[in-house]
């Protein structure tokens, strides 16, 4: 899949909105990719526009090295099946059951009935909705739903799938089981997979690349352990911001830049995915605060916040240690 | 203020028309108002919003007076028309098969005149005394088994190719232009002056000045007259002026 | 076509439009709350009163059963009542209305019952009252279906006018019916069938812009 | 009433049943595939033909501009061609269904542009065919709202037989105008309009019911 | 707010569902209270029945000690416009832009046009929705529809706030605005939140208490930094699993009950919350392979993963530290 100058503007009564411009891009066969953005950035239109759900208003999106844009009607609905996609707002149809909106790729693919009975009760396992077949959409609770539009774009057995927040409203748990779901058989059978996320866990827990949209533009692309570890545009440090979590507020209000006699450092060490820093450092009477370190792709990548007495010097941890100042320690 | 004058469309409505115009030189006002159904001129008139109507027969008017209570009287005689039985299938009334279908107007007192020239005819018989009311109901002998069709007056002559026999007004079937309006295979005949379409006010109001001076400018207009020879194309045989009667 | 036949068609095509958008104005006024009282209080709706709901809906069907020629004549002692007269484009205006109204209430009902019951819970969250629900919610969202609802409504007005001559309103359709069906005068037919035409489409074409726009937003 | 009467009645209640029902059929059948062909090949359809989406929205807009009684007057060589006669049931049938599927594709019209786009986007994406979004999505996502329309058209009909009925094919309206307005023959005319409203009442009750179960699911 | 005995039945043609069955709970004033649970759980049914969206069909709701059920029609739209809520599926009128959507419960409430325009643009800002006002909510991205529902919840500055999964929809950044902005009123002003979430990391940022609901039934509640670290019920223990996170996948696969000659032993040292393991245990050569620790109200809760010496006594470390396995070094 290749985005080649990309861009897309949306003409309405309120004026002209530049939702993408400029877009190059490579997406491999057998990839899990994810695309990370600010509310508004782009990510759906980004997405929309790989199965020409939306025609871009420039340059050209190839899939399979062909120019979709060039499709006649029934290349395109060929390409599409091969293509499943889960949606934002789930569009599950009002008048069919769980079932009917399952079976309905299959049914107009023309999948005998056995079979199609058959692949649909084992997808409706997969994600967990047995007992909720014979419901209407409207019967369901909002996980629910989406965990029908997630059978409904796996019944197929997609090459491509793309998955436009397909987790946001499930239960850590379930979203955990659907992201084993989905890596087994993108491992299995070599699916690719483009996820749009707003949780970062998603996409450190499989995806392999990601793409930080801001303002219709990439920001920044690469491998997520590279991109989490060291993000380089202010969009993606903010992104990550929430999850190399802020420091406590009760420590934080107490900080202060200069040294008080009797007072604590706080020091961060950052974890970066290269060269581990020495857990014997550790040994020096320091307190640990709070800590996260992930292994991403077999790298640590993470950080630690520790308090240490007044005579330590950070770079003894570690060279890239860093003093984020002083505190009075009350024990 | 204007004479108002209720008509339903066709020719006496033309007629008026032309007289109106007429009146309208000498000074005169004349509104014209063209009511497409026939119960409505008479409310209309009852409630004095026309001061006189032209559409309808002694007969229709009384049985109108009988069933709603007004109070109506005959100001002047109009037309007579000659209406009759047509047929496109056969040329004479014995030829009507066993069973054929018969096509009469749906309005009551045509419906009953049109039954009366069928039982003229020798086709039916009606029950004793119901004259000009009569309905289908009250058809006691009917020998060829005829297949009877209520059709409004207009209608009359578009369903004529579909059936072997059809009541027929002259009137329509000149303007409509589809047969012969000559070739009925009986009429009615003009003697019964009671059937002419008459002028129609309020009871005590026939002499009010204004429809006096309207009605004997109608009866004495040339104009009025070519109008109507017209619309029975050109044929004397179809109508009456009822006034010259005597 | 004569000189004078010319100004009966333009006289008609006037009395069309006054008798058309009169009542078509009425049936709009009235309908509208109709609709929204047959919803509303049915089974299922946020103002329960299935006595009332069913007693109006009886009503309504009363009225859409009644063949017009007959309702038009059974209204008369109530047309002259409020127009002071019995023939004429205001007398047509009265029976046109009283038949329009139920009509169109039933085309507006099943718009206004297409109405996403989550929004009215959204409205219901904020403390939004019955009135602030159909005024707010119901009325503004139903608006695209109402619109539809309402040009079909006036294209069967027009259609409908054509019975005023009942009354001897005249107007477009009963200068159809009186030259075209009763005199057999073809031209004339045809010239009304074109203004018809002509008159339909622009309601349709408006309509169909407006509900157009509303949608694109 | 004379036995006759009551003879005429249940013949004229008959007629119309199969007059009214024929005929909505006939609508049914050829005003969904309209209504569809108007919506979809219109602006932001997704099958986009604008010059046979306006000629069509003309046709449409052609028959629904004439009055009732004049459009029946002119179908008659049509009439008769399609069932040999110009009187009866069958030949009122003819331009009952004519009037009655133009009003009926407005109708469903509406409501199939209700059909959030969503939807269509979402069985674009599995692949769907044109056919197949107007199977699967389309028609059965706007089902409440056509079997509303469709309940309306029905009722309708029940109001435009009586004038087919004006020109031989009899019916309950006929009757009510034959012997109720002209006769002056209260007694029919109540007996009439007491089945009307009856008739009328349970086709809506039936497709009120309808609609109610389709969205309870 | 006090549940008793809460249950709710829905009845459909396909049969009877229990969404909620013996709920009693509190709900403190002034508290920020989450729900969590599977999808399905009966979380959203619990969250409508504070406003009466849902009526019980069992049990009472009491608002300041009165049931609901017996408000009137008018004093139940007087408590309405003292909750503020945010919908799951956003319910925005079509038909209104952004900032009629905002004003509505201003202009119902009949605020005065001045004051509603400051206060829409107010919270407009807030939520980072200027530039929008005047788009129609079919022109928004997911994320900014959701903002509108939060705008439209807060501008009427209600009591108590109702929030369904209000920030599923937002990235991390503006999800933090958010919370932030929430805690925010809440300690100002004294604004009670029910919310529900499926992110965990939200519930430990800005709940005080939680409850879990598991088939429609309440598997447990408490102080979040309690349930957190200490989870008692399998379901919490589930939801919070891919929080405290799974081995990474590398190691899991290696991992082995007996050790062989040479492997290195993988300890889990867990961070309770109560007494923290003290870090100099660490200079006895070990490696970190994963960390999360977090202060949850001022107690420090997660968990080390760490690779020892095979030598090591795991309760040399802490005595709560686990050996999970052995595995081979290849370094
Ligand atoms: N209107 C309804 N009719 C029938 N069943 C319903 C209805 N609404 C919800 N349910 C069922 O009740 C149960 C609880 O639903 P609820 O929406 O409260 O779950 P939830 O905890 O909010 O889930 P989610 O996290 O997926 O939103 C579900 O099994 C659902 O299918
Ligand atoms: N149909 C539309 N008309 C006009 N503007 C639109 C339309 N769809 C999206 N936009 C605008 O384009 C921009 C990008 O929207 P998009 O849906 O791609 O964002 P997103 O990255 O998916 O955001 P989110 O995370 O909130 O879903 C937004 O500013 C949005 O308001
Ligand atoms: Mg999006
Ligand atoms: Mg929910």
């Amino acid at each position: 899949m290749r985005f080649q100058g990309l861009g897309k503007t949306y003409v309405s009564s309120a004026g002209e909105v530049q939702a993408l411009q400029g877009i190059n891009l490579d997406i491999e066969p057998g990839e899990i990719f994810g695309i990370i953005g600010r509310s508004g950035a782009g990510k759906s239109s980004l997405l929309r526009s790989i199965n020409r759900l939306e025609r871009p208003s420039e340059g050209r999106v190839l899939v399979d090295g062909e120019d979709i844009a060039g499709l006649g009607e029934a290349e395109l609905i060929r390409l599409r099946r091969r293509i499943g996609m889960i949606f934002q707002h789930f569009n599950l149809l009002a008048a069919k059951t769980v079932r009917e909106n399952v079976a309905l790729p299959l049914r107009i693919a023309g999948v005998p009935q056995d079979e199609a009975r058959a692949r649909v009760a084992e997808v409706l396992r997969l994600v967990g909705l047995e007992g909720k077949e014979d419901t209407y959409p409207s019967r369901l609770s909002g996980g629910q739903k989406q965990r029908v539009g997630i059978a409904r774009a796996l019944v197929m057995r997609p090459e491509i799938l793309l998955c436009d927040e397909a987790t946001s409203a499930l239960d850590p748990e379930t979203t955990l089981s659907i992201l084993r779901l989905l890596r087994d058989i993108n491992r299995r059978l070599g699916l690719t997979i483009v996820l749009i996320t707003h949780e970062m866990s998603v996409i450190r827990e499989i995806c392999h690349r990601v793409v930080v949209l801001e303002h219709g533009r990439i920001a920044e692309t690469g491998p997520v352990w590279q991109v989490f570890a060291q993000p380089q545009h202010a969009a993606t440090q903010a992104l990550l911001a929430p999850l190399t979590r802020a420091l406590p507020e009760d420590l934080s209000a107490r900080l202060r830049d200069r040294a008080e006699p009797g007072d604590w450092q706080v020091i961060e060490l950052p974890f970066t995915g290269e060269a581990a820093p020495d857990l014997a450092v550790l040994a020096q009477g320091v307190r640990l605060v709070q800590a996260q370190v992930d292994p991403i792709d077999g790298h640590a990548v993470g950080r630690l916040v520790l308090l240490a007495p007044p005579e330590l010097d950070p770079a003894s941890l570690s060279p890239n240690a860093r003093r984020l100042g002083h505190v009075a320690t009350n024990d | 203020e204007a004479l108002k004058i209720g008509v339903v469309p066709g020719a006496y409505a033309d007629a008026v028309g032309v007289a109106a115009e007429e009146a309208k030189a000498q000074g005169l006002e004349i509104e014209v108002i063209e009511f497409s159904d026939w119960n409505t001129p008479n409310l209309a008139l009852d409630a004095k919003d026309i001061d006189v109507n032209f559409f309808q027969h002694q007969p229709f008017m009384e049985n109108t007076e009988a069933e709603k209570g007004y109070d109506f009287s005959v100001v002047a005689p109009g037309i007579l028309q000659n209406f009759g039985f047509f047929s496109l299938k056969h040329k004479s009334l014995d030829e009507i098969p066993e069973g054929g279908s018969v096509a009469v107007a749906n309005d009551p007192v045509n419906q009953g005149r049109g039954l009366l020239l069928l039982q003229k005819a020798g086709l039916i018989t009606l029950k004793e005394g119901v004259g000009y009311k009569g309905t289908l109901d009250d058809i006691t002998a009917n020998p060829k088994n005829l297949k009877f069709t209520e059709v409004e007056g207009p209608q009359l002559v578009h369903v004529t190719p579909d059936v072997d026999l059809a009541q027929g007004y002259p009137h329509f079937i000149v303007a409509s232009g589809a047969f012969d309006p000559t070739s009925g295979l009986i009429y009615s005949g003009v003697e019964d002056k009671i059937f002419n379409v008459s002028f129609v006010s309020r009871a005590g109001e026939e002499n009010d000045p204004r429809i006096q001076q309207f009605v004997s400018l109608f009866h004495s207009s040339q104009a009025v007259k070519d109008q109507i020879h017209e619309s029975f194309a050109g044929s004397d045989k179809l109508y009456v002026l009822a006034w010259l009667l005597k | 076509m004569s000189p004078q036949m010319i100004d009966r068609l333009i006289g008609a095509f006037l009395d069309t439009l006054l008798m058309v958008s009169a009542s078509a104005g009425i049936a709009l006024l009235a309908g509208i709350p109709l609709a929204v009282f047959l919803v509303t209080s049915g089974p299922g709706g946020f103002f329960p009163a299935p006595r009332l709901n069913r007693a109006l809906g009886a009503l309504v069907n009363g009225f859409r059963a009644v063949p017009f020629i007959v309702l038009l004549v059974a209204l008369i002692p109530f047309t002259r009542l409020v127009t002071g007269t019995t023939i004429g484009v205001w007398a047509a205006v009265v029976p046109l209305s009283i038949s329009a109204t139920p009509f169109f209430a039933r085309i507006a009902e099943v718009s206004l019952r297409e109405v996403d019951p989550g929004l009215v819970e959204a409205a219901q969250s904020i403390g939004a009252s019955r009135w602030h629900i159909v005024r707010h919610v119901l009325l503004p969202e139903a608006l695209p279906g109402i619109i539809g609802g309402f040009t079909i409504t006036v294209v069967s007005m027009i259609g409908a006018s054509a019975m005023a001559g009942a009354v001897g309103a005249g107007g477009l359709g009963d200068v159809a019916i009186r030259y075209g069906y009763q005199r057999f005068d073809t031209t004339v037919m045809v010239a009304v069938i074109v203004i018809l035409v002509a008159l339909v489409s622009v309601v349709q074409v408006t309509g169909d812009r407006a509900v157009r726009r509303l949608r694109a937003r």
